[in-house]
């Protein structure tokens, strides 16, 4: 549970995630989605209640740790490092990723495991092109795939996803979709997005989410199917 | 555009990026000039350790800020603490250079370690005000233990050593200039491995942006206290090696008028290369000197308008500035291209 | 061949007033006496060491011996500044004239060193001797919390309680002190005789003083006191009334009655309208005759011994009163007087109604 | 129709660089127009030059029969060009009633049917702007424009992040405001699908340059086209692979 | 209870001379180091009127105003304008540029030395109370700054002009697009901040003195200030002041011997558990 003020925006909200599953999270907008991700990496404290991760209790953990356990996500407002290029970021990412963080002797580039990483991200999301292009001088869409970029880069064991594809164009989320499917069965997806194309052809599961609180959770047909969800949430035209 | 950027090319984009960390021509050209000036005005020596000497302060400050974003208008405490560190060794007795160098390190190292974690949380302001109010305080430290210090009329008669037993400073400063280029070319190296090391890297990735560090796994106040402390230790051998080169150190070590120079300075040649540290502490030097001989009383007219004209025209300072020009050159010649290439 | 005279003064920064009187004084000397003694032509080399900077007055030092090869080094109106050029003065053996640092133990760092300036002791002393004459019995001293004020504290309190009387309390401030009431309610609290201050002149002096005046200290009978630092000449336009009365003991005054002084005064004010002489201005002009007297002696030598031998025992009437140079110390012994701050002829003047002759500059 | 707002031959850009090139088309009073291309083709620039947020270096831009090049951006915004930015850039400092009637001019749109239209911007009008959700901030920007009551709303992605069921109610408004020509339509999106049965003509922009321009439903059965520029996917839920 | 007036109008002194600051750097997030060249501004204007031609000193304040205020607008219109967009530090930079200009400048104008101010006689003195002695020019602080800080509050942190404000300091391209006249808006408040600063300047003469070196000797203060009240918040700022005031104050008369100490310490001690000042937003 998580309370801003006095308003509630996370209420007893208990979801479990199987491990591998491809879980998404919908709900209107405000219900408290993005919330809940914050809560999970820790970028939030609870006000109540606790979070398990793989069976680890990490409600008390720092954020850092909690990536370092496996825990990623990607957020819904590009968070980037405008003035870095491509590479570079990806590369850092990579390097932390392998615990290098703390090494200061032997330059980043000189780390040919590192780079070679990073190339083969940036290529698998076909971002190659504009390697070293500053960040802050790439379009919206193609920033939006760096995020990813920096997830994948954290090898993930849970990765969780605050909508991926908002700002990427059609034909390149459905590239960006099959990236992540591409991902192995280990890994744990949860995702968070208002396209619905995209949710129903993806996940696995879904939970519902409406103001705070998990609405319904099921298989994708019967979450099309719910008339509560429907008449919050998806409205007339899908179902 | 291709989308297929599989071997050759591939391989091609990395070695560009592998080869960003050798040393470049206009680095070695760069380090020539100490070496040039050292017989090119041999009646200067002062003033070029003073060039020095401010290069390492500036580069220490560049560490901490231009790296890891951290703003400070209080680094004339370590480096104050460096000084007084060699001073007090020196009026004791224990006049070895290099073993003072080291303790000065040491000392304003550990007050770096201390002093970082009042900077964990806060904005640029409140750093800002806290890295000037622990230094404003180290400052009436040492003015009130008048008895330990000297106060304000500062420690005379501090003795050092010849350097390795052999080579003594001179009344012309050129041991002393010798001996300050050779310290600030051995930690610049450090330095310069450093910054393009992973450990560079996410430094500045937390200045960039510190929020999104955390899920990279990084432990961002960790790593801000390491570089502080190493910041620190820096700007405490600057100290040191003013305390010897000038036998004498006095308040104006820990002024508030020096950690403001060194922002400028710093700024001036431009925050984030390393290199802008060092160009700005020449030309502040060399400017102050030059100015303050020609027009003693109003200098700092002078001084005010190349700053103002510098932040209007150049910002970035000299270094970024030159970065901005070979860019935008960079996108003139591409946009050229493109108009020739789609027409 | 010239006589190359490198002078270091704060031109720009906080002291620019002090580098601005001295280099008055030596203008003035050299007006009056012409630019060539013992047959060499007089050039000044003049650096700026934009204030308390001893690394920027090192350097500056050090160029004018290695680069402008001058014969003399002069100027040094701040302590730190001194200190640090005067290893250099030793190393190459050229004469230092300090026209104004006045910490006591400047004269002890080189050798080649001679002061026409004053110690901050010999007005400390002569304000105890004052007191304890005039019945203080007791005094609480508030004074600025740097190196000067430290030395005035120590030498005052020394002087005055060996002579028997007694300090009810002290307190050292903070040098830029703009606020002085809470330590002037303490002050009021303890119920001195008299209060021996002493704070930078400028803005702490004006607050001083206001705050004085304001908590009725001065109703209350308790005699304001302290070094003539405080009602130097170049701050009295700014303090204006609100010092009226106020009694210090000092080695000049642009009110000193001398046919000298007459001469020194009524010269400074036809080259330099709307301002007045202070100490500095006859430090760099008393500086500059000693340099001319010593020359006159060697026959145009400037080396350092020479110079040096020459300027040992040198003795005479400055603007400020009968002065000489102390040949063990190289300092400058001279009359300390008392003066109590009054408007004359609607003109603030320092009056000297008392006098202590030939004071020792160091720790008398 | 009356033409209401035109770009001529417009060359614009960042700094020294270049993004639109020769840009022109014609908007008439209540008309609609869907700007279409593909990520960083230009789209959110061409809306930034209109609102005089970039760097002109050739062309015209008349509105209303006034060149508007030259002007500053406040005073487009006054003369009846409302923007909703791509990045939301909702003011952070102020709440959310303060972002809505900071901008207040006169009209037919007002805090009362702003609230309306998003009954969650009512529910949270006293938050910092920083301290919304994704598609709160979403809609308190679209919310925002329409209190300047414009002749010509400027849409940068404006479905981004919304619920489907928000998404829906949108467009109906959107379409309705068209049919009724109280308002003419910049639309900028990357579902072709669900903006082209809205609008009456489309732009595709490729590399800063039209590449096709006429009406909405003709581009909206080429599926041909689509494909072409805008990329597999645009048109159908099935995917082909590789694209140029 | 002296001591604690004493206390409070010094703190209201440190707002009266700060305040300007706080609307430069607090409600435009302009780093305006500048600050003190235009309170000197102001404290020259109101010296010379009074000892040159003799205006009373009270005639002079609107004149300590309007200079630098006019001032302010000029610089404003050339140069503060291509600034806002830059970082803290070319803010910082071409400020203390400015400072040292303005430094020089009065060297050149009106010479190294202290300007005398004389007070009428009806502000000099105290009144003596029962149990407090309250001095009048201190009361008089008191007042204007109480004045000044809610007439502030509540004509523009308050008002549509100050929504604007920040509107357009949190995003100038974006509040340009949605028609707010950004220009105007910065040119007008930063005239007021001037305007403060040489209120603040002229009304500090008395206590604080008045020479070239103004700018840089009180700068450490006047960010102290704005610092620990909380950048955005000019109530915040005059909190700060009283607090940092009475702190000094009853400080320097009980432990003496701490001296500087205590200003510097609060001020430390505040921006470690409050970093954000202790009215303040995070921000920027
Ligand atoms: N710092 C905060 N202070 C107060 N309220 C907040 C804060 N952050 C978020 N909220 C509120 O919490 C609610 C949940 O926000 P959240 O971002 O989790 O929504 P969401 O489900 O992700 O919505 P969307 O789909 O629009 O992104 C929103 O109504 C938002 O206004
Ligand atoms: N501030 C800027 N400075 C320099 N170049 C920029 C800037 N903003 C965008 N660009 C460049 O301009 C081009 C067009 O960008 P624009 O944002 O207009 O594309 P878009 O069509 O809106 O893309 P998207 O669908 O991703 O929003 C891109 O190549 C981008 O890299
Ligand atoms: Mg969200
Ligand atoms: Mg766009």
């Amino acid at each position: 549970m998580r309370t801003f003020g006095g308003f509630v925006a996370t209420d007893h909200v208990n979801l479990v995630v199987e491990p591998g599953a491809r879980h998404a999270l919908i709900g209107p907008n405000g219900a408290g989605k993005t919330t809940l991700i914050n809560l999970l990496t820790g970028y939030l404290e609870p006000s109540a209640g606790r979070v398990e991760l793989l069976g680890q209790d990490v409600t008390t953990m720092a954020q850092h740790e909690r990536c370092r356990q496996g825990l990623v996500r990607t957020f819904q407002i590009n968070q980037l490092f405008a003035d870095m290029t491509v590479l570079e970021s990806v590369a850092m990412a990579v390097s932390e990723q392998r615990g290098l963080g703390t090494r200061w002797w032997k330059p980043l580039a000189g780390h040919g495991e590192v780079v070679d990483q990073a190339a083969a991200i940036l290529e698998r999301l076909k971002l190659l092109p504009d390697a070293y292009e500053r960040t802050r001088n790439l379009a919206y869409g193609r920033q939006r795939l760096i995020e990813i970029a920096l997830a994948l880069a954290m090898r993930p064991k849970v990765l969780l996803l605050d909508e991926p594809a908002a700002g990427v164009p059609t034909s390149e989320s459905q590239e960006l979709f099959e990236t992540i499917a591409e991902l192995p069965r280990e890994v744990t997806i949860v995702l968070i997005e208002h396209d619905m194309n995209l949710v129903f052809r993806f996940a696995e599961r879904i939970s519902v989410l409406v103001s705070g609180a998990i609405l319904v959770e099921g298989a994708p047909d019967m979450i099309a199917q719910h008339p509560r969800v429907k008449e919050v949430y998806l409205g007339e035209s899908h179902g | 555009m291709t989308t297929s950027i599989r071997g050759t090319a591939n391989a091609d984009v990395l070695t560009r990026f592998r080869r960003s960390a050798h040393w470049k021509p206009l680095e070695y050209a760069f380090w020539c000039l100490p070496v040039l000036a050292y017989f090119a005005f041999p009646g200067n020596y002062l003033l070029l350790s003073q060039i020095a000497i401010t290069g390492l302060f500036a580069l220490s400050l560049d560490l901490i800020f231009g790296y890891a974003g951290v703003i400070s208008l209080g680094h004339a405490a370590f480096f104050g603490v460096g000084a007084y560190t060699v001073g007090l060794m020196g009026s004791h007795g224990w006049s070895d250079p290099l073993l003072g160098l080291l303790l000065a390190a040491l000392f304003a190292g550990i007050v770096g370690f201390l002093s970082s974690f009042l900077l964990l949380r806060g904005s640029d302001l409140s750093r800002l005000m806290v890295t000037l109010g622990v230094a404003l305080m180290f400052f009436e430290l040492a003015n009130k233990l008048t008895r330990i210090t000297g106060g304000v009329d500062g420690l005379p008669g501090i003795t050092i050593g010849p350097i390795l037993g052999v080579f003594d400073f001179d009344m012309f400063g050129r041991t002393g200039y010798i001996y300050s280029v050779v310290v600030l070319f051995v930690l610049f190296w450090l330095a310069r491995r450093l910054v393009r090391s992973p450990f560079g890297q996410s430094l500045r990735g937390i200045r960039m942006n510190a929020l999104r560090m955390p899920a990279l796994g990084v432990p961002v106040n960790r790593r801000l206290v390491k570089i502080y402390t190493i910041g620190a230790a820096y700007a405490g051998a600057a100290g040191a090696l003013l305390a010897q080169t000038n036998q004498f150190v006095s308040l104006d070590v820990l002024s508030f008028q020096r950690s403001a120079d060194l922002l400028l300075i710093l700024i001036l040649g431009g925050a984030g290369h390393l290199y802008g540290g060092l160009i700005g502490a020449v030309v502040f030097v060399v400017l102050h000197d030059q100015l303050s001989d020609l027009n003693p009383q109003y200098w700092q007219f002078w001084l005010g308008l190349i700053l103002v004209l510098l932040v209007l025209f150049a910002r970035g300072g000299i270094l970024g500035t030159a970065q901005q020009w070979i860019e935008s050159r960079r996108q003139r010649t591409q946009a050229r291209q493109r108009a020739g290439s789609t027409s | 061949k010239d006589l190359k005279i490198g002078l270091v003064l704060s031109i720009s920064g906080p002291f620019a007033d002090y580098g601005k009187q001295i280099r008055r004084g030596i203008d003035l000397y050299m007006a009056e006496h012409g630019d060539t003694v013992a047959g060499r032509k007089v050039q000044l080399i003049v650096k700026d060491d934009t204030g308390i900077a001893p690394q920027i007055a090192k350097r500056e030092s050090q160029q004018l011996i290695i680069n402008d090869k001058v014969d003399i080094l002069a100027g040094y109106d701040l302590t730190p500044n001194a200190f640090s050029a005067a290893p250099l003065a030793t190393e190459a053996k050229v004469p230092m004239v300090v026209m104004n640092a006045a910490t006591a133990s400047v004269v002890e760092k080189s050798p080649y060193i001679v002061r026409t300036s004053m110690t901050m002791p010999q007005s400390a002393w002569a304000m105890a001797q004052w007191a304890h004459a005039n019945k203080v019995k007791s005094a609480y001293i508030v004074v600025a919390d740097y190196g000067p004020g430290h030395d005035s504290q120590a030498v005052f309190t020394k002087t005055f309680t060996g002579l028997g009387g007694k300090i009810v309390g002290e307190v050292r401030t903070p040098v830029n002190t703009t606020d002085y009431s809470p330590f002037l309610q303490r002050l009021k609290d303890a119920k001195p005789d008299a209060a021996y201050f002493f704070v930078p002149p400028g803005s702490s002096m004006v607050a001083l003083s206001k705050g004085f005046r304001e908590l009725g200290l001065d109703k209350l009978g308790i005699k304001e006191m302290g070094p003539g630092d405080m009602t130097d000449e170049s701050s009295l336009a700014a303090l204006g009334d609100a010092a009226l009365g106020f009694i210090t003991a000092f080695h000049y005054s642009d009110a000193h009655d001398s046919p000298e002084n007459k001469a020194f005064t009524a010269a400074y004010a036809k080259a330099y309208k709307d301002d007045r002489p202070n100490f500095m201005t006859v430090g760099g002009y008393d500086g500059m005759h000693v340099i001319y007297e010593a020359l006159k002696k060697t026959k145009g030598d400037a080396s350092g011994d020479a110079f040096i031998a020459a300027v040992k025992g040198l003795k005479w009437i400055s603007p400020r009163g009968p002065v000489e140079i102390d040949p063990k110390t190289r300092d400058i012994v001279q009359n300390e007087y008392i003066r109590k701050l009054e408007r004359v002829d609607g003109v603030l003047k320092n009056v000297e109604f008392d006098t202590f002759k030939a004071v020792n500059p160091q720790t008398p | 129709m009356a033409e209401l707002l035109r770009m001529e031959q417009v060359w614009a850009g960042y700094g020294d660089a270049i993004i639109l090139e020769d840009v022109s088309f014609t908007l008439a009073a209540g008309d609609s127009l869907a700007l279409l291309g593909r990520n960083g083709m230009g789209k959110t620039t061409l809306l930034a030059t209109l609102m005089g947020a970039t760097r002109l270096r050739r062309g015209r831009i008349p509105f209303e029969g006034r060149d508007i090049a030259t002007l500053p951006s406040h005073q487009r915004a006054r003369a009846g060009l409302g923007w909703v930015p791509q990045e939301r850039d909702i003011f952070r400092s102020l709440t959310v009633e303060e972002n809505l009637t900071v901008v207040a001019r006169p009209g037919e749109w007002n805090l009362a049917r702003v609230y309306e239209m998003f009954p969650r911007l009512q529910e949270r009008r006293a938050n910092m702007g920083n301290q919304l959700s994704g598609g709160e901030q979403q809609m308190l920007a679209m919310g925002r424009a329409l209190m300047l009551n414009p002749k010509v709303l400027l849409l940068d992605e404006p479905l981004e992040g919304l619920a489907p069921i928000i998404v829906q109610e949108l467009l109906h408004i959107i379409d309705r405001m068209v049919r009724s020509g109280s308002m003419a339509v910049v639309l900028v999106e990357q579902h072709a699908r669900q903006i082209l049965p809205i609008t009456r003509q489309a732009l595709v922009l490729e590399r800063g340059r039209v590449v096709h321009a006429g009406p909405s439903d003709a581009l909206l059965r080429d599926d041909a086209a689509l494909d072409a520029w805008l990329g597999a996917g645009a048109t159908s839920e099935s995917n082909h692979e590789t694209t140029q | 209870m002296t001591i604690l007036f004493d206390g409070i109008a010094s703190g209201m002194l440190l707002f009266l001379i700060s305040v300007g600051l706080s609307v430069t750097l607090g409600l435009m997030n302009f780093v305006n180091l500048a600050h003190g060249a235009f309170a000197m501004i102001g404290g020259y204007a109101c010296v010379v009127l009074l000892n040159d031609y003799g205006v009373p000193f009270l005639a002079t304040l609107p004149f300590a105003v309007l200079v630098p205020a006019l001032v302010g607008i000029v610089l404003e219109r050339t140069l503060y304008r291509r600034l806002y967009a830059a970082s803290d530090l070319d803010q910082v930079l071409f400020s203390l540029g400015l400072v040292f200009m303005a430094v020089a400048g009065a060297h050149y104008f009106f010479g190294a030395q202290q300007q005398p101010l004389h007070l009428p006689d009806f502000l000099k003195g105290q009144i003596h109370l029962p149990g407090l002695d309250v001095g009048v020019y201190r009361l008089f602080l008191v007042i204007v700054g109480l004045v000044v800080a809610f007439g502030l509050q509540w004509s523009v942190v308050k008002t549509a002009f100050g929504a604007r404000l920040r509107a357009a300091v949190d995003n100038q391209r974006v509040a340009r697009g949605m028609g707010i006249d950004v220009n105007r808006v910065f040119s007008l408040t930063f005239a007021l901040g001037s305007a403060l600063a040489g209120l603040g300047g002229a009304l500090g003469v008395e206590m604080l003195g008045l020479d070239p070196e103004f700018p840089v000797k009180y700068l450490v203060y006047f960010l102290i200030v704005v610092s620990v009240g909380g950048s955005g918040n000019i109530l915040g700022s005059l909190y700060a002041a009283i607090l940092l005031g009475v702190a000094d104050v009853v400080g320097k008369y009980y432990i003496p011997q701490i001296g500087a100490f205590i200003i510097y310490a609060v001020m430390v001690a505040t921006l470690i558990f409050r970093p954000h000042g202790l009215f303040g937003r995070a921000h920027k």
